[in-house]
Protein backbone atom coordinates (compact mmCIF):
# COMPACT_ATOMS: atom_id res chain seq x y z
CA UNK A 1 0.00 0.00 0.00
CA UNK A 2 2.74 2.39 1.02
CA UNK A 3 4.59 1.69 -2.22
CA UNK A 4 1.51 2.39 -4.32
CA UNK A 5 0.99 5.67 -2.50
CA UNK A 6 4.61 6.62 -3.08
CA UNK A 7 4.38 5.85 -6.79
CA UNK A 8 1.16 7.84 -7.11
CA UNK A 9 2.77 10.75 -5.28
CA UNK A 10 5.83 10.62 -7.57
CA UNK A 11 3.68 10.55 -10.70
CA UNK A 12 1.51 13.43 -9.46
CA UNK A 13 4.46 15.61 -8.52
CA UNK A 14 6.12 14.81 -11.84
CA UNK A 15 2.97 15.80 -13.71
CA UNK A 16 2.66 19.08 -11.80
CA UNK A 17 6.32 19.92 -12.40
CA UNK A 18 5.91 19.09 -16.09
CA UNK A 19 3.07 21.58 -16.24
CA UNK A 20 5.19 24.16 -14.43
CA UNK A 21 8.14 23.94 -16.81
CA UNK A 22 7.03 26.77 -19.15
CA UNK A 23 6.32 29.05 -16.18
CA UNK A 24 9.56 28.28 -14.38
CA UNK A 25 11.70 28.73 -17.46
CA UNK A 26 11.09 32.21 -18.86
CA UNK A 27 12.24 32.63 -22.40
CA UNK A 28 14.38 35.70 -21.78
CA UNK A 29 16.82 36.79 -19.11
CA UNK A 30 16.07 39.45 -16.51
CA UNK A 31 18.07 42.63 -16.05
CA UNK A 32 20.15 41.18 -13.20
CA UNK A 33 21.05 38.13 -15.27
CA UNK A 34 22.07 40.36 -18.13
CA UNK A 35 24.33 42.32 -15.82
CA UNK A 36 25.92 39.14 -14.46
CA UNK A 37 26.52 37.64 -17.88
CA UNK A 38 27.75 40.84 -19.48
CA UNK A 39 29.94 42.25 -16.71
CA UNK A 40 30.67 39.25 -14.47
CA UNK A 41 33.97 38.32 -15.99
CA UNK A 42 35.07 41.95 -16.39
CA UNK A 43 34.19 42.81 -12.79
CA UNK A 44 36.00 39.93 -11.22
CA UNK A 45 38.74 38.87 -13.61
CA UNK A 46 38.03 35.17 -13.19
CA UNK A 47 37.47 32.92 -16.17
CA UNK A 48 34.63 31.02 -14.49
CA UNK A 49 31.44 33.06 -14.42
CA UNK A 50 29.72 30.74 -11.97
CA UNK A 51 32.49 31.41 -9.47
CA UNK A 52 32.11 35.17 -9.84
CA UNK A 53 28.40 34.88 -9.11
CA UNK A 54 28.72 32.44 -6.21
CA UNK A 55 31.58 34.14 -4.40
CA UNK A 56 31.18 37.76 -5.35
CA UNK A 57 27.61 38.75 -6.25
CA UNK A 58 26.05 36.10 -4.05
CA UNK A 59 28.95 35.76 -1.62
CA UNK A 60 26.70 36.47 1.35
CA UNK A 61 24.63 33.39 0.48
CA UNK A 62 27.79 31.30 0.44
CA UNK A 63 28.72 32.58 3.88
CA UNK A 64 25.28 31.56 5.08
CA UNK A 65 25.62 28.09 3.52
CA UNK A 66 28.94 27.50 5.22
CA UNK A 67 27.37 28.58 8.51
CA UNK A 68 24.46 26.19 7.98
CA UNK A 69 26.92 23.35 7.38
CA UNK A 70 28.77 24.28 10.56
CA UNK A 71 25.53 24.29 12.55
CA UNK A 72 24.47 20.90 11.18
CA UNK A 73 27.83 19.36 12.03
CA UNK A 74 27.63 20.82 15.53
CA UNK A 75 24.14 19.42 15.91
CA UNK A 76 25.22 15.98 14.73
CA UNK A 77 28.19 16.04 17.08
CA UNK A 78 25.92 17.02 19.96
CA UNK A 79 23.36 14.30 19.26
CA UNK A 80 25.83 11.54 18.39
CA UNK A 81 28.49 12.26 20.98
CA UNK A 82 30.48 9.27 22.08
CA UNK A 83 28.87 7.46 24.96
CA UNK A 84 31.19 5.53 27.20
CA UNK A 85 30.74 2.10 28.73
CA UNK A 86 28.79 0.56 25.84
CA UNK A 87 29.47 -2.81 24.28
CA UNK A 88 30.47 -2.20 20.67
CA UNK A 89 30.91 -5.22 18.46
CA UNK A 90 34.50 -5.49 17.29
CA UNK A 91 34.84 -4.88 13.55
CA UNK A 92 36.69 -7.27 11.30
CA UNK A 93 39.96 -5.49 10.48
CA UNK A 94 40.30 -4.31 6.91
CA UNK A 95 42.52 -6.45 4.72
CA UNK A 96 46.04 -5.40 3.95
CA UNK A 97 45.10 -4.38 0.41
CA UNK A 98 42.52 -1.91 1.63
CA UNK A 99 44.86 -0.52 4.28
CA UNK A 100 47.75 -0.12 1.86
CA UNK A 101 45.44 1.40 -0.74
CA UNK A 102 44.12 3.87 1.81
CA UNK A 103 47.65 4.87 2.80
CA UNK A 104 48.70 5.30 -0.83
CA UNK A 105 45.59 7.08 -2.07
CA UNK A 106 45.09 9.50 0.83
CA UNK A 107 47.74 11.94 -0.36
CA UNK A 108 46.63 12.04 -4.05
CA UNK A 109 43.00 12.55 -3.02
CA UNK A 110 43.86 15.46 -0.72
CA UNK A 111 46.10 17.01 -3.38
CA UNK A 112 43.31 16.68 -5.93
CA UNK A 113 40.84 18.34 -3.54
CA UNK A 114 43.30 21.17 -3.02
CA UNK A 115 43.66 21.45 -6.81
CA UNK A 116 39.90 21.79 -7.16
CA UNK A 117 39.55 24.65 -4.73
CA UNK A 118 42.76 26.45 -5.68
CA UNK A 119 41.63 26.44 -9.33
CA UNK A 120 38.06 27.35 -8.41
CA UNK A 121 38.11 30.59 -10.36
CA UNK A 122 39.47 28.92 -13.53
CA UNK A 123 37.82 25.51 -13.79
CA UNK A 124 34.54 24.10 -12.50
CA UNK A 125 34.47 23.29 -8.86
CA UNK A 126 35.38 25.37 -5.92
CA UNK A 127 35.54 25.41 -2.16
CA UNK A 128 32.64 23.12 -1.45
CA UNK A 129 33.60 20.46 -3.99
CA UNK A 130 37.25 20.51 -2.98
CA UNK A 131 36.32 20.25 0.68
CA UNK A 132 34.08 17.28 -0.07
CA UNK A 133 36.92 15.54 -1.94
CA UNK A 134 39.30 16.11 0.99
CA UNK A 135 36.70 14.73 3.38
CA UNK A 136 36.43 11.68 1.11
CA UNK A 137 40.17 11.12 1.62
CA UNK A 138 39.64 11.22 5.38
CA UNK A 139 36.72 8.83 4.90
CA UNK A 140 39.04 6.38 3.14
CA UNK A 141 41.34 6.42 6.16
CA UNK A 142 38.39 5.78 8.46
CA UNK A 143 37.19 2.91 6.24
CA UNK A 144 40.60 1.27 6.46
CA UNK A 145 40.79 1.65 10.19
CA UNK A 146 37.77 2.68 12.21
CA UNK A 147 39.75 3.44 15.35
CA UNK A 148 42.05 5.94 13.72
CA UNK A 149 42.02 9.14 15.76
CA UNK A 150 41.74 12.37 13.81
CA UNK A 151 43.58 15.49 15.04
CA UNK A 152 40.50 17.21 16.44
CA UNK A 153 42.35 20.23 17.79
CA UNK A 154 43.96 20.96 14.43
CA UNK A 155 40.68 20.45 12.57
CA UNK A 156 38.73 22.82 14.82
CA UNK A 157 41.48 25.43 14.57
CA UNK A 158 41.52 25.20 10.76
CA UNK A 159 37.74 25.39 10.68
CA UNK A 160 37.50 28.42 12.97
CA UNK A 161 40.38 30.33 11.39
CA UNK A 162 39.08 29.85 7.84
CA UNK A 163 35.59 31.00 8.85
CA UNK A 164 37.17 34.03 10.53
CA UNK A 165 39.22 34.70 7.39
CA UNK A 166 36.10 34.58 5.22
CA UNK A 167 34.43 37.25 7.35
CA UNK A 168 37.66 39.31 7.33
CA UNK A 169 37.79 39.19 3.52
CA UNK A 170 34.19 40.37 3.44
CA UNK A 171 34.95 43.20 5.85
CA UNK A 172 37.94 44.23 3.72
CA UNK A 173 35.56 44.62 0.80
CA UNK A 174 33.21 46.64 3.02
CA UNK A 175 36.00 49.01 4.07
CA UNK A 176 37.72 49.43 0.70
CA UNK A 177 34.90 49.20 -1.82
CA UNK A 178 31.86 49.95 0.29
CA UNK A 179 30.02 46.64 0.16
CA UNK A 180 30.43 43.35 2.02
CA UNK A 181 32.55 40.82 0.05
CA UNK A 182 33.22 43.28 -2.77
CA UNK A 183 36.06 42.24 -5.02
CA UNK A 184 36.99 45.34 -6.96
CA UNK A 185 39.83 47.35 -5.47
CA UNK A 186 40.62 45.03 -2.58
CA UNK A 187 43.30 43.10 -4.46
CA UNK A 188 44.52 43.61 -8.03
CA UNK A 189 42.54 41.52 -10.49
CA UNK A 190 45.66 40.32 -12.24
CA UNK A 191 45.92 38.77 -15.65
CA UNK A 192 42.95 36.87 -17.00
CA UNK A 193 43.06 33.06 -16.80
CA UNK A 194 46.10 32.92 -14.53
CA UNK A 195 46.31 31.10 -11.22
CA UNK A 196 46.93 34.34 -9.30
CA UNK A 197 44.09 36.47 -10.56
CA UNK A 198 40.50 37.41 -9.84
CA UNK A 199 41.26 39.38 -6.67
CA UNK A 200 40.03 37.86 -3.41
CA UNK A 201 38.01 35.05 -5.04
CA UNK A 202 40.77 32.39 -4.86
CA UNK A 203 41.52 33.31 -1.26
CA UNK A 204 37.87 32.99 -0.29
CA UNK A 205 37.62 29.67 -2.14
CA UNK A 206 40.68 28.29 -0.38
CA UNK A 207 39.19 29.32 2.97
CA UNK A 208 35.83 27.75 2.09
CA UNK A 209 37.56 24.57 0.97
CA UNK A 210 39.52 24.25 4.22
CA UNK A 211 36.41 25.00 6.27
CA UNK A 212 34.15 22.55 4.45
CA UNK A 213 36.83 19.86 4.41
CA UNK A 214 37.47 20.05 8.14
CA UNK A 215 33.76 20.26 8.95
CA UNK A 216 32.86 17.20 6.87
CA UNK A 217 35.83 15.29 8.31
CA UNK A 218 34.63 16.02 11.83
CA UNK A 219 31.10 14.96 10.83
CA UNK A 220 32.37 11.63 9.46
CA UNK A 221 34.49 11.06 12.53
CA UNK A 222 31.57 11.77 14.85
CA UNK A 223 29.25 9.48 12.89
CA UNK A 224 31.72 6.60 12.64
CA UNK A 225 32.53 6.69 16.32
CA UNK A 226 29.05 7.25 17.66
CA UNK A 227 27.67 4.27 19.52
CA UNK A 228 24.17 3.77 18.17
CA UNK A 229 21.12 2.25 19.76
CA UNK A 230 21.65 -1.11 18.08
CA UNK A 231 24.94 -1.64 19.84
CA UNK A 232 23.57 -0.25 23.08
CA UNK A 233 21.04 -3.05 23.45
CA UNK B 1 16.63 21.76 -36.96
CA UNK B 2 15.08 18.90 -35.07
CA UNK B 3 17.38 16.09 -36.09
CA UNK B 4 17.25 13.06 -33.86
CA UNK B 5 20.83 12.01 -33.15
CA UNK B 6 22.37 9.22 -31.16
CA UNK B 7 22.84 11.72 -28.36
CA UNK B 8 19.10 12.06 -27.92
CA UNK B 9 18.96 8.32 -27.42
CA UNK B 10 21.70 8.66 -24.79
CA UNK B 11 19.72 11.35 -22.98
CA UNK B 12 16.61 9.22 -23.07
CA UNK B 13 18.37 6.14 -21.68
CA UNK B 14 20.09 8.09 -18.92
CA UNK B 15 16.78 9.73 -17.96
CA UNK B 16 15.26 6.26 -17.81
CA UNK B 17 18.08 5.17 -15.48
CA UNK B 18 17.39 8.16 -13.23
CA UNK B 19 13.68 7.41 -13.04
CA UNK B 20 14.07 3.68 -12.42
CA UNK B 21 16.66 4.11 -9.70
CA UNK B 22 14.78 6.98 -8.07
CA UNK B 23 11.67 4.80 -7.83
CA UNK B 24 13.83 1.96 -6.52
CA UNK B 25 15.36 4.21 -3.86
CA UNK B 26 11.94 5.39 -2.80
CA UNK B 27 10.08 2.08 -2.58
CA UNK B 28 12.76 -0.41 -1.55
CA UNK B 29 12.36 -1.66 2.00
CA UNK B 30 15.94 -2.84 2.33
CA UNK B 31 17.78 0.34 3.19
CA UNK B 32 21.16 -0.90 1.93
CA UNK B 33 19.65 -1.41 -1.52
CA UNK B 34 17.99 2.00 -1.32
CA UNK B 35 21.36 3.55 -0.53
CA UNK B 36 22.91 1.97 -3.63
CA UNK B 37 19.95 3.19 -5.71
CA UNK B 38 20.50 6.72 -4.40
CA UNK B 39 24.15 6.53 -5.46
CA UNK B 40 23.08 5.56 -8.99
CA UNK B 41 20.63 8.46 -9.10
CA UNK B 42 23.34 10.98 -8.32
CA UNK B 43 25.68 9.33 -10.86
CA UNK B 44 23.19 9.56 -13.72
CA UNK B 45 22.05 13.05 -12.71
CA UNK B 46 25.66 14.15 -12.78
CA UNK B 47 25.96 13.02 -16.41
CA UNK B 48 22.74 14.85 -17.25
CA UNK B 49 24.14 18.04 -15.71
CA UNK B 50 27.13 17.67 -18.02
CA UNK B 51 24.76 17.32 -20.98
CA UNK B 52 23.10 20.54 -19.83
CA UNK B 53 26.54 22.25 -19.87
CA UNK B 54 26.70 22.78 -16.11
CA UNK B 55 30.05 21.25 -15.09
CA UNK B 56 30.08 23.06 -11.74
CA UNK B 57 26.86 21.43 -10.63
CA UNK B 58 27.94 18.10 -12.09
CA UNK B 59 31.13 18.24 -10.08
CA UNK B 60 29.26 19.06 -6.88
CA UNK B 61 26.96 16.12 -7.49
CA UNK B 62 29.97 13.91 -8.21
CA UNK B 63 31.94 14.95 -5.14
CA UNK B 64 28.99 14.52 -2.82
CA UNK B 65 27.19 11.62 -4.47
CA UNK B 66 30.11 9.36 -5.35
CA UNK B 67 31.51 8.82 -1.89
CA UNK B 68 30.27 10.97 0.93
CA UNK B 69 26.48 10.73 0.85
CA UNK B 70 26.47 6.98 0.17
CA UNK B 71 28.77 6.34 3.09
CA UNK B 72 26.94 8.72 5.42
CA UNK B 73 23.70 6.89 4.58
CA UNK B 74 25.44 3.56 5.23
CA UNK B 75 26.70 4.73 8.62
CA UNK B 76 23.24 6.00 9.50
CA UNK B 77 21.72 2.64 8.50
CA UNK B 78 24.27 0.83 10.65
CA UNK B 79 23.38 2.99 13.64
CA UNK B 80 19.65 2.45 13.23
CA UNK B 81 17.68 -0.33 11.54
CA UNK B 82 18.53 -2.22 8.40
CA UNK B 83 15.02 -2.88 7.19
CA UNK B 84 12.39 -0.23 7.26
CA UNK B 85 9.68 -0.97 9.78
CA UNK B 86 11.31 -4.17 11.03
CA UNK B 87 9.90 -3.84 14.54
CA UNK B 88 6.26 -3.38 13.58
CA UNK C 1 42.50 13.51 -39.74
CA UNK C 2 43.35 9.85 -39.74
CA UNK C 3 44.14 9.84 -36.03
CA UNK C 4 40.58 10.96 -35.35
CA UNK C 5 39.20 7.85 -37.02
CA UNK C 6 41.72 5.55 -35.33
CA UNK C 7 40.96 7.06 -31.92
CA UNK C 8 37.22 6.84 -32.50
CA UNK C 9 37.55 3.17 -33.39
CA UNK C 10 39.43 2.61 -30.12
CA UNK C 11 36.66 4.44 -28.26
CA UNK C 12 34.09 2.27 -30.00
CA UNK C 13 35.89 -0.92 -29.01
CA UNK C 14 36.14 0.36 -25.45
CA UNK C 15 32.42 1.12 -25.41
CA UNK C 16 31.78 -2.39 -26.69
CA UNK C 17 33.78 -3.83 -23.80
CA UNK C 18 31.82 -1.65 -21.35
CA UNK C 19 28.60 -2.95 -22.86
CA UNK C 20 29.82 -6.55 -22.62
CA UNK C 21 30.74 -5.98 -18.96
CA UNK C 22 27.23 -4.74 -18.29
CA UNK C 23 25.80 -7.71 -20.20
CA UNK C 24 27.99 -9.99 -18.10
CA UNK C 25 26.64 -8.79 -14.79
CA UNK C 26 23.12 -9.47 -16.06
CA UNK C 27 23.88 -12.96 -17.40
CA UNK C 28 26.28 -14.38 -14.82
CA UNK C 29 24.78 -16.69 -12.22
CA UNK C 30 26.26 -15.51 -8.93
CA UNK C 31 27.98 -12.56 -7.29
CA UNK C 32 31.54 -13.76 -7.75
CA UNK C 33 31.14 -14.39 -11.47
CA UNK C 34 29.42 -11.04 -11.85
CA UNK C 35 32.39 -9.38 -10.25
CA UNK C 36 34.66 -11.00 -12.84
CA UNK C 37 32.92 -9.32 -15.74
CA UNK C 38 31.86 -6.29 -13.80
CA UNK C 39 35.40 -5.27 -12.97
CA UNK C 40 37.74 -6.75 -15.54
CA UNK C 41 35.81 -6.08 -18.73
CA UNK C 42 34.81 -2.60 -17.67
CA UNK C 43 38.34 -1.71 -16.57
CA UNK C 44 39.64 -2.76 -19.98
CA UNK C 45 36.87 -0.83 -21.68
CA UNK C 46 37.67 2.20 -19.58
CA UNK C 47 41.38 2.13 -20.41
CA UNK C 48 40.68 1.55 -24.11
CA UNK C 49 38.25 4.47 -24.22
CA UNK C 50 40.73 6.79 -22.52
CA UNK C 51 43.43 5.63 -24.93
CA UNK C 52 41.19 6.29 -27.92
CA UNK C 53 40.26 9.74 -26.65
CA UNK C 54 43.95 10.45 -26.10
CA UNK C 55 44.70 9.47 -29.70
CA UNK C 56 41.91 11.69 -30.93
CA UNK C 57 43.06 14.66 -28.88
CA UNK C 58 46.70 14.32 -27.76
CA UNK C 59 46.59 17.55 -25.75
CA UNK C 60 44.30 15.87 -23.21
CA UNK C 61 46.44 12.79 -22.83
CA UNK C 62 47.77 13.75 -19.38
CA UNK C 63 44.39 14.04 -17.73
CA UNK C 64 43.03 10.98 -19.52
CA UNK C 65 46.03 8.95 -18.35
CA UNK C 66 45.38 10.19 -14.83
CA UNK C 67 41.78 8.97 -14.99
CA UNK C 68 42.83 5.58 -16.36
CA UNK C 69 45.55 5.24 -13.71
CA UNK C 70 43.13 6.03 -10.92
CA UNK C 71 40.69 3.45 -12.26
CA UNK C 72 43.48 0.89 -12.43
CA UNK C 73 44.47 1.69 -8.84
CA UNK C 74 41.12 2.00 -7.11
CA UNK C 75 38.95 -0.59 -8.83
CA UNK C 76 40.86 -3.64 -7.54
CA UNK C 77 40.71 -2.28 -3.99
CA UNK C 78 36.94 -1.99 -3.94
CA UNK C 79 36.28 -5.27 -5.74
CA UNK C 80 38.71 -7.13 -3.49
CA UNK C 81 37.06 -5.71 -0.37
CA UNK C 82 33.61 -6.58 -1.69
CA UNK C 83 34.53 -10.15 -2.65
CA UNK C 84 36.21 -10.76 0.69
CA UNK C 85 33.29 -9.37 2.67
CA UNK C 86 30.76 -11.28 0.56
CA UNK C 87 32.55 -14.57 1.09
CA UNK C 88 32.85 -13.85 4.79
CA UNK C 89 29.15 -13.23 5.28
CA UNK C 90 28.31 -16.26 3.15
CA UNK C 91 26.83 -14.91 -0.05
CA UNK C 92 25.87 -18.14 -1.82
CA UNK C 93 27.74 -19.45 -4.85
CA UNK C 94 26.12 -20.91 -7.91
CA UNK C 95 25.51 -24.69 -7.79
CA UNK C 96 27.83 -24.95 -10.78
CA UNK C 97 30.83 -24.06 -8.60
CA UNK C 98 33.56 -26.70 -8.89
CA UNK C 99 35.99 -25.69 -6.18
CA UNK C 100 35.93 -23.23 -3.29
CA UNK C 101 39.39 -23.03 -1.77
CA UNK C 102 38.21 -21.02 1.22
CA UNK C 103 35.33 -23.38 2.04
CA UNK C 104 36.66 -24.33 5.48
CA UNK C 105 36.72 -20.66 6.53
CA UNK C 106 33.37 -20.43 8.25
CA UNK C 107 31.46 -17.17 7.98
CA UNK C 108 32.61 -15.01 10.88
CA UNK C 109 29.76 -12.56 11.04
CA UNK C 110 26.24 -13.05 9.81
CA UNK C 111 24.69 -10.07 8.08
CA UNK C 112 21.09 -10.19 7.06
CA UNK C 113 21.08 -8.63 3.65
CA UNK C 114 24.52 -7.58 2.43
CA UNK D 1 32.73 10.76 -39.21
CA UNK D 2 34.71 10.71 -36.01
CA UNK D 3 31.93 12.57 -34.25
CA UNK D 4 29.39 10.04 -35.47
CA UNK D 5 31.52 7.19 -34.13
CA UNK D 6 31.76 9.02 -30.79
CA UNK D 7 27.99 9.39 -30.68
CA UNK D 8 27.62 5.72 -31.45
CA UNK D 9 30.04 4.84 -28.64
CA UNK D 10 28.02 7.04 -26.25
CA UNK D 11 24.82 5.27 -27.31
CA UNK D 12 26.41 1.84 -26.75
CA UNK D 13 27.55 3.00 -23.33
CA UNK D 14 24.07 4.24 -22.49
CA UNK D 15 22.60 0.88 -23.54
CA UNK D 16 25.11 -0.76 -21.20
CA UNK D 17 23.88 1.53 -18.42
CA UNK D 18 20.38 0.24 -18.94
CA UNK D 19 21.59 -3.37 -18.76
CA UNK D 20 23.42 -2.65 -15.52
CA UNK D 21 20.24 -1.11 -14.14
CA UNK D 22 18.50 -4.42 -14.84
CA UNK D 23 20.96 -6.08 -12.45
CA UNK D 24 20.56 -3.17 -10.06
CA UNK D 25 16.82 -3.74 -9.88
CA UNK D 26 16.97 -7.56 -9.86
CA UNK D 27 20.14 -8.08 -7.83
CA UNK D 28 19.19 -10.51 -5.10
CA UNK D 29 21.29 -8.89 -2.40
CA UNK D 30 22.92 -5.55 -1.77
CA UNK D 31 26.31 -6.96 -2.82
CA UNK D 32 25.08 -7.63 -6.36
CA UNK D 33 23.62 -4.16 -6.47
CA UNK D 34 26.99 -2.80 -5.40
CA UNK D 35 28.60 -4.57 -8.36
CA UNK D 36 26.00 -2.95 -10.59
CA UNK D 37 26.85 0.45 -9.07
CA UNK D 38 30.53 -0.19 -9.76
CA UNK D 39 29.81 -1.05 -13.40
CA UNK D 40 27.56 1.97 -13.80
CA UNK D 41 30.30 4.25 -12.51
CA UNK D 42 32.89 2.66 -14.76
CA UNK D 43 30.61 3.12 -17.77
CA UNK D 44 29.58 6.68 -16.95
CA UNK D 45 33.16 7.86 -16.45
CA UNK D 46 34.35 7.21 -20.04
CA UNK D 47 30.98 8.47 -21.27
CA UNK D 48 31.65 11.77 -19.51
CA UNK D 49 35.15 11.92 -20.98
CA UNK D 50 33.89 11.05 -24.47
CA UNK D 51 31.15 13.63 -24.21
CA UNK D 52 33.75 16.19 -23.10
CA UNK D 53 35.67 15.50 -26.29
CA UNK D 54 32.47 15.59 -28.33
CA UNK D 55 31.57 18.97 -26.86
CA UNK D 56 35.18 20.11 -27.10
CA UNK D 57 35.48 21.21 -23.47
CA UNK D 58 38.39 19.93 -21.46
CA UNK D 59 36.87 21.03 -18.16
CA UNK D 60 34.35 18.20 -18.41
CA UNK D 61 37.23 15.83 -17.77
CA UNK D 62 37.50 17.17 -14.22
CA UNK D 63 34.10 15.71 -13.41
CA UNK D 64 35.15 12.32 -14.79
CA UNK D 65 38.33 12.60 -12.74
CA UNK D 66 36.35 13.23 -9.55
CA UNK D 67 34.34 10.09 -10.26
CA UNK D 68 37.49 8.14 -11.11
CA UNK D 69 39.02 9.03 -7.77
CA UNK D 70 36.01 8.77 -5.50
CA UNK D 71 33.74 6.15 -7.06
CA UNK D 72 35.30 3.16 -5.32
CA UNK D 73 34.48 4.59 -1.89
CA UNK D 74 30.83 3.57 -2.05
CA UNK D 75 31.53 -0.08 -2.86
CA UNK D 76 34.38 -0.25 -0.34
CA UNK D 77 32.10 1.22 2.30
CA UNK D 78 29.46 -1.41 1.57
CA UNK D 79 32.08 -4.13 1.96
CA UNK D 80 33.28 -2.62 5.22
CA UNK D 81 29.65 -2.45 6.34
CA UNK D 82 29.50 -6.21 6.04
CA UNK D 83 32.66 -6.38 8.15
CA UNK D 84 31.07 -4.03 10.72
CA UNK D 85 33.88 -1.63 9.90
CA UNK D 86 31.80 1.54 9.59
Amino acid sequence: MKQIISIIAIVTIGFVLWQLVPIAMPSGFGAVTHHYVADGLKDNGGSNLVTSIVVNYRGFDTLGEVTVLFLSVSGAAFVLRRRSGLEVQEPVPASEIVQTGARMLFAPIVVFGAYIFVHGHLTPGGGFQGGAVIASGVLLLLLANRDRALPHGLLSWVESLSGFGFVLAGLAGLIVAGSFLANKGVLPLGQWNRLVSAGVIPIIYILIGLKVGSELSVLLDVMVHAAGDEEAN
Amino acid sequence: MNIVTWLNLVDLLVCLVVIISAIGAAVHRNLLAATVFAGVVSLAISFLFLRLAAPDVAMTEAAIGAGLSTVIFLIAVRRTEEVEGKDQ
Amino acid sequence: MVHHIVGAVFVLIGALFLFLGALGIVRMPDLYNRMQTGTKATTLGNVLTMLGLGIMHPAWLLKLTLIALFVLFTNPISSHALARAAHRVGVPMTPLTVKDTLKDKKPVVKEAEV
Amino acid sequence: MANLLLELALAIGAAGTLLAVVRLVKGPRAASRAVALDVLTLITMPMMAAYGLYAGRQIYLDVALVYGILSFLGVTALARYADRGV
